[in-house]
């Protein structure tokens, strides 16, 4: 319940942050705060240094680029997801995968930079945005880059985003008539996940990722080549999740053994596919 | 929790066993080794910050040589302790030749108690095994490098 | 939300008793003007933060306290070596093995579950507290460790040397002759496995204290939020070495209680310890990681080889049981919990022969504590699964199986078969209630309509009892030495000079309303509105107006707690009456307390006291009064009820005095493919006899309820072999929140105690009814997916899933032999 | 202005006053608001950020003080359950938590009426399924929820 001591700074331009996160050893970005203050309060990890990036508004927009990418800055808040039109517009599933996370309190705090880049295996968004195709912008003093979900996830705890670097901005293709699902099972309602599945139909392609299986999220790549092209029938959707489960190594804990997880898996990754499935346009 | 794999190295067994024997190679290989001080032959300390992206954990290890069987097997324990954790670790490294290079079968038995233990069920066999697969390549790039040498 | 109750039937004269007053304490909570131990500040306090074990056994090799002394804003350490040398181990209530355990505040020489206190250090503010305990080097020496009753029992690793076994507790109960019953049943149903798991209630508030020492007087003053202070001071007295006048308790608003703040005697002598070490007020708050990992558990319990004894048409003669009870690492309160269950030996039913092994252990895990049901619950729990299990297996219907074989209500009063008596009760009549609630004849319909969305439905019931007032000579039936007996509470009321009455009780509440009811006991007694009267908030000792085991605990406010109050507020009534007589020279007989006077009945409206004039006269004007008459308007009443003496030979006697009666239905449906099982209905009836304030029972039954169905589905307290706790705070140990909670219908009955002061019986406790119920319901929904058998007390995802999976093994748990 | 340090000068106005402090970056916004400003009515339940005990409003939106650190604040306005009753009357919630018996120990009350009051300013007549939405952040282990639900959809004038 008490923190280290730890220094503080509020930095007033993305560039000031991002010096001060090169500058100082042991500089973490603080967000929302959602998780990082309360490990710091187990005192389980201790970062030297807090770069605070409440006073940085350009990563509070939610907007599309000219290309028509939605894009996320990394300090909107689920609260803001939740309320956006933008996000309303071009990919609802993220509001109403944002409105189960935490509760009230926590969204109005909780940022999706800081969801993504805690990189926990039970957050909601890293599968979610994997599916959807997220592109990750990360900022540092020699200039800026965009990684793919696949290449930002590195493990537990651990992203793209190196020392002295900040993502700023997340960028989600619209849907343009693809159907997107999120499913799984959680410790009481909107509570933390189990399993985890997210889907995302567009055309004849589908990409399913699985969170809480392993470091990072998990791509069903089987099951979605099975899937390419099906016609998204409950049978086809089952068939192709066979063998889904065995082909994981997700971790026991007291919610649920290795062999509930591949299950869960293969569940999740189900109705997930569905929902996806019911409602893609034409669908 | 207990963690094994076999990993082949294309270097020769004694190169092999030179770098995994020798606590201040092994030292380097170590993600987040901050200081390192060797007490006697048998035993070493070193004090690592494991890199999380929270901000890392702090753990002050100390090293104790079990056994070694030269040049083909290797046993140790590993106690940590830090702010949050206690870890207990047992690990063994056998060595055989795989043709030119060197097939190492390893074993390690972590036991982490403490808060940390507690809230990281879901997350410390991930963590533990990024750990390993950081130790492990950086253990092919040093034994290469030696056997090129 | 829809909540139905009957219309009680009864002839007591109600008053401001029995209405559904809005609570008197909300005032200030609502506000966030409630005072609770950790508002309080005290000059120059420092603030204590425990150095916990990480392991659950291992041997202290050393400990050094000096980079935490070298910190600046560090006012000093304390070791388990310190407490060795400045304390006496505390009293232990078991015979041999476990009465020669040794516990002390703080570890000495080894600690024996995680979290365990090792030392303690005190500092300027919070954060440098737990800084210096960061520098405070422990070095271990782990052992072998026990998480697994069972495992303890073969006493291969022993925790406590002194004792030299594992074993606490051990004996036999045997009442009537289940060997006749056995050989004569036309069934036995054989159950080899069952086990209640452990968890608490974990209260919102964790615990905590601001210890004063006065150096002068060596007295302490503790403000806290212990729950039964007179058995607090009863272990911290001896075991520091001072009389219990020493010791004063004071407690103000407390944030839930549950049974989980009883045994804080350790962490407080540690702080009575350091503030008389440094000269300070010190103040310690404990942590939720802590409260799950080192304070109060509820018993843990399994049951082994379990033997029913049922007759062709369904009727249940008896059962046998082997129980194992779990107590953590050091026994506390326990073995209390090895006879407290037999308060209700046979549940609701008739059945005459019983016989239960009781085993009681030490294991690495977190001691225990009296919790919400205490060790009732375990037992009833056992009862209900029996029921449903045999009905399972023999094809009997659950609802008709419970009426053939409740208690019937022409029966009561009842004698059990240990020589309790249930006061009164209709337990077939409150089931119907629970069946109307739930709409029972629409169950099949819904189990189809359930099974076309893939889902699985099943009901289930729950039948309890809540024991209240508890006789503590059952304690003598584990060790006849103790010099226990009886049961007692205190009060006392007073009108002060200016008319205010004020009343103050023994009782330590923690959220049970009992400012309010009080208020109303007094108002009706007194002739005046409760807004007039004055209940003192919480505890304190220097009240004197407690008794030796004072607190909440046992369901026993509605009987010793208003008795007490009830008794004092007629003494001082009698005072009024007689003084009023006296100044408006009329007979006794005439005079009448209403409406916030006393006056005389149909007189004229002049001959009329306000109780202004009444307090004033007694306490200020008083010389014109004879010297033979000498009202006080302040008396003090100790509420004693009467319970003679237990049978140590036979263990049997009258070990509490009211039992109300909860039946809970509930039906739910499972998901097949996850395991997850959502409450769709779910009813609740309570018969607690009079109900003085109906809307605090209604609420007592709501929270009983939550905590019952958090227990059922989620809530639990989990070790690793190495005996780590894996659900230590809120995240793993998932607790029902508002959206958890399915909508709750309660119904209420009736039936008055013949033997409580105010025909009302406590209530509070409830007896797990939603385990219960869950557990059956569960089981009925899984009977149309290969029949798997509740055999544990929580049934999360995972282990539904399991049962879905393997079905056969938890059948080959039961067995029916026939004839 | 970004120079990190162990402590920071914060202002913020808190139940309409305005404060400036010295606190340590450390501090957590509890910890300030109990123990710095003395305002105990804001609660602490938990270490994990899970009871919603500590529930204040930030700029006009209930959040966990104990997830926040005190510099955090610095520039806000925060409202605390003392700010409730302001003015001595009670508000039409606070009153219906006395009327429905929403409360028991009443710990967990000022985070569930910060909660709840929040709830009531963005929609005045919540369903009981908006109010339990809203209130799934808050944990009550004495009333089952069921008679807070009660009393807020009282509140917003409706009826549970």
């Amino acid at each position: 319940m008490l923190l280290r001591e730890v220094d503080y700074a509020r930095p007033a331009t993305v560039e000031e942050a991002i010096s001060l996160l090169a500058t100082y050893d042991g500089a973490r970005a603080l967000a929302g705060g959602q998780t990082i203050v309360n490990v710091m309060k187990a005192r389980v990890a201790a970062p030297d240094v807090l770069v605070d990036l409440a006073d940085l508004d350009e990563l509070r927009a939610i907007g599309f680029s000219s290309d028509g990418l939605l894009e996320i800055g990394a300090m909107v808040t689920y609260a803001q997801l939740q309320g956006s039109s933008e996000v309303e517009v071009a990919r609802p599933i993220l509001a109403e995968v944002a409105s189960t996370i935490g509760d009230v309190q926590v969204r109005n705090r909780g940022t999706i930079g800081g969801n993504v880049c805690v990189s926990d295996p039970t957050n909601h968004l890293p599968p979610l945005l994997t599916t959807l195709g997220a592109t990750f912008t990360i900022r540092g003093e020699s200039g800026e880059r965009t990684v793919s979900a696949d290449e930002f996830f590195i493990g537990v705890y651990m992203t793209a985003v190196g020392e002295g670097e900040l993502l700023t901005k997340i960028g989600v293709p619209p849907s343009s008539g693809a159907g997107d699902g999120f499913a799984g099972l959680t410790i009481g309602k909107h509570g933390t996940y189990v399993v985890n599945a997210a889907a995302t139909i567009s055309g004849d392609a589908v990409r399913i990722a699985l969170g809480c299986v392993g470091a990072t999220p998990v791509r069903a790549t089987a099951m979605e080549e099975r899937l390419a092209g099906s016609d998204f029938s409950e049978e086809s959707i089952r068939s192709a999740a066979d063998g889904l489960g065995a082909s994981l190594d997700p971790p026991s804990d007291v919610h649920g053994s290795a062999d509930f997880r591949r299950h869960l898996a293969e569940v999740s990754a189900i109705r997930a596919v569905s929902q996806a499935a019911e409602r893609r346009k034409g669908a | 929790m207990i963690v094994s794999g076999t990993k082949e190295l294309s270097a020769p067994r004694e190169t092999v066993w030179s770098v995994i024997n020798e606590p201040s190679e092994m030292a380097k290989l170590m993600p987040g080794v901050e200081s390192f001080e060797i007490t006697d032959e048998r035993h070493w300390t070193a004090k690592v910050k494991v890199p999380l992206g929270l901000g890392g954990l702090k753990m002050t290890m100390n090293f104790e040589k079990l056994e070694e069987r030269p040049p083909e097997f290797a046993s140790m324990r590993a106690k940590g302790q830090g702010v949050g954790a206690l870890m207990d670790m047992k690990t063994s490294f056998t060595l055989s030749e795989a043709g030119e290079g060197t097939s190492m079968a390893w074993e390690a038995d972590v036991k982490i108690a403490g808060p940390v233990g507690a809230m990281g069920q879901r997350v410390l066999q991930p963590i533990v095994n990024q750990q390993v697969s950081q130790v492990l390549s950086a253990l092919e790039k040093r034994v290469t490098e030696a056997a090129v040498a | 939300m829809t909540t139905v109750t009957e219309e009680p039937t009864t002839t007591l004269k109600r008053g401001y008793v029995g209405q559904s007053i809005p609570r008197k304490e909300d005032k200030r909570l609502v506000q966030g003007l409630g005072t609770f131990f950790d508002d309080v500040r005290r000059h120059g306090m420092g603030y204590v933060h425990f150095v916990r074990s990480p392991y659950a056994h291992a041997k202290i090799v050393s400990i050094d306290v000096s980079k935490a002394l070298e910190l600046d804003g560090v006012y000093g350490t304390l070791t388990g070596d310190e407490v060795a040398i400045h304390t006496d181990p505390f009293f232990e209530m078991s015979v041999e093995p476990g009465g020669n355990i040794k516990d002390y505040a703080l570890a000495v020489g080894r600690v024996r579950h995680m979290g365990e206190p090792v030392a303690a250090v005190c500092a300027a503010t919070r954060e440098l507290a737990r800084d210096a305990a960061d520098l405070i080097e422990v070095e271990y020496d782990s052992l072998p460790v026990l998480v697994d009753a069972a495992e303890s029992l073969k006493d291969e690793v022993v925790l406590h040397d002194e004792a030299g076994s594992n074993v606490v507790w051990s004996g036999v109960f045997n009442w009537g002759d289940i060997d006749e019953a056995l050989a004569e049943a036309d069934h036995v149903v054989k159950i080899d496995r069952l086990h209640f798991h452990r968890f608490s209630s974990t209260p919102l508030e964790c615990a905590g204290a601001l210890v004063e020492y006065d150096k002068g007087t060596g007295e302490w003053t503790l403000t806290c939020n212990h729950q039964m202070p007179g058995v607090g001071a009863i272990w911290m007295a001896p075991a520091l070495r001072t009389g219990i006048d020493k010791l004063r308790f004071v407690t103000h608003d407390i944030g839930g209680g549950f049974g989980n703040k009883i045994c804080l005697h350790p962490q407080y002598v540690v702080l009575c310890l350091m503030a008389r070490k440094l000269g300070r007020p010190v103040q310690w708050t404990e942590w939720r990681t802590d409260q799950h990992t080192a304070n109060a558990h509820g018993n843990e319990r399994t049951f082994l080889d379990v033997e029913v004894a049922v007759k062709a048409d369904g009727t249940m003669t008896g059962f046998k049981v082997k129980a194992l009870d779990d107590c953590g690492a050091f026994p506390r309160y326990e073995p209390l919990g090895c006879i407290i269950w037999a308060q209700v030996t046979p549940g609701l039913y008739g059945w005459r022969n019983i016989r239960v092994d009781f085993t009681q252990v030490c294991t690495n895990k977190s001691p225990v504590s009296p919790n919400r049901g205490y060790s009732r619950m375990q037992h009833l729990w056992l009862t209900e699964r029996i029921i449903d299990i045999v009905a399972t297996e023999l094809g009997l219907d659950p609802v008709e199986v419970r009426k053939r074989n409740y208690v019937k209500a022409e029966q009561m009063p009842y004698q059990t078969p240990n020589g309790c008596f249930y006061d009164s009760g209709d337990y077939a009549a409150a089931l119907d209630i629970a069946l109307d609630l739930i709409d029972y004849g629409s169950i099949e319909q819904r189990r189809k309509e359930a099974a076309s969305r893939g889902k699985l439905l099943g009901f289930g019931i729950g039948s309890t009892l809540d024991s209240g007032t508890n006789n503590f000579g059952q304690s003598t039936l584990l060790n006849p030495e103790l010099q226990f007996s009886g049961n007692n509470e205190a009060a006392s009321v007073k009108l002060d000079i200016f008319g205010e009455v004020v009343v103050t009780i023994g009782t330590v509440p923690q959220g049970q309303g009992h400012e309010t009811t009080a208020a109303q006991v007094v108002a009706d007694i007194l002739g005046c509105s409760p807004e007039q009267v004055n209940v003192r908030r919480g505890h304190d000792t220097w009240f004197n107006s407690h008794a030796g085991f004072s607190g909440t605990y046992a369901s026993q406010f509605a009987f010793t707690g208003l008795g007490a109050v009830k008794g004092a507020a007629e003494l001082v009534r009698e005072d009024m009456i007689q003084l009023a007589a006296a100044v408006l020279q009329a007979p006794v007989e005439a005079i009448e307390l209403a409406d916030g006077f006393a006056r005389i009945k149909d007189g004229p409206e002049e001959a009329a006291l306000p109780f202004m004039a009444l307090g004033a006269i007694v306490n200020a004007n008083n010389a014109f009064l004879p010297p033979d008459f000498n009202p006080t308007l302040n008396h003090r009443y100790v509420c004693r009820p009467y319970f003679g003496m237990v049978d140590t030979e036979k263990k049997t006697g009258q070990l509490t005095l009211t039992y109300a009666t909860q039946i809970h239905a509930a039906v739910v449906e499972i998901d097949p493919e996850t395991g997850d099982v959502e409450i769709v209905d779910y009813a609740a009836v309570d018969d607690c006899g009079i109900r003085i304030n109906p809307q605090i029972v209604e609420g007592q039954v709501h929270g009983a309820t939550a905590h019952a169905i958090g227990a059922a589905l989620s809530e639990e307290f989990v070790y690793d072999e190495e005996g780590t706790l894996l659900t230590a705070n809120f995240y793993d140990y998932h607790v029902p929140h508002a959206m958890d909670m399915p909508p709750l219908k309660t119904g209420a009955m009736e039936s008055p105690s013949p033997v409580a002061p105010l025909g009302a019986k406590g209530m509070g406790e409830g007896g797990g009814g939603g385990i219960h119920c869950i557990g059956a319901a569960i089981q009925d929904a899984l009977r149309a997916a290969g029949g798997a058998i509740v055999y544990t007390s929580c049934n999360p995802p995972h282990r539904v899933w399991s049962m879905l999976q393997d079905p056969e093994a938890t059948r080959a748990n039961v067995e029916v032999v026939s004839k | 202005m970004g120079v990190p340090a162990r402590s920071r000068a914060i202002s913020l106005e808190v139940n309409g006053e305005q404060v400036e402090m010295e606190v340590q970056a450390r501090r957590l916004l509890v910890h300030f608001i109990r123990d710095d400003l003395g305002l105990t009515g804001t609660h602490v339940g938990c270490d994990t950020g899970n009871c919603g005990a500590c529930t204040i409003h930030l700029d006009g939106e209930p959040v966990k003080s104990c997830m926040m650190l005190a510099p955090q604040a610095d520039g806000s306005k925060i409202q605390t359950v003392e700010g409730l009753a302001a003015e001595g009357e009670l508000t039409a919630l606070q009153q219906a938590f006395n009327t429905h018996h929403a409360l028991q120990c009443g710990y967990c009350t000022p985070g569930m009426l910060m909660s709840a009051t929040a709830l009531l300013e963005r929609n005045p007549r919540p369903t009981e399924d908006e109010v339990r939405y809203a209130l799934q952040g808050n944990i009550c282990r004495c009333t089952g929820y069921v008679n807070i639900v009660e009393a807020v959809v009282a509140a917003g004038g409706g009826s549970a």
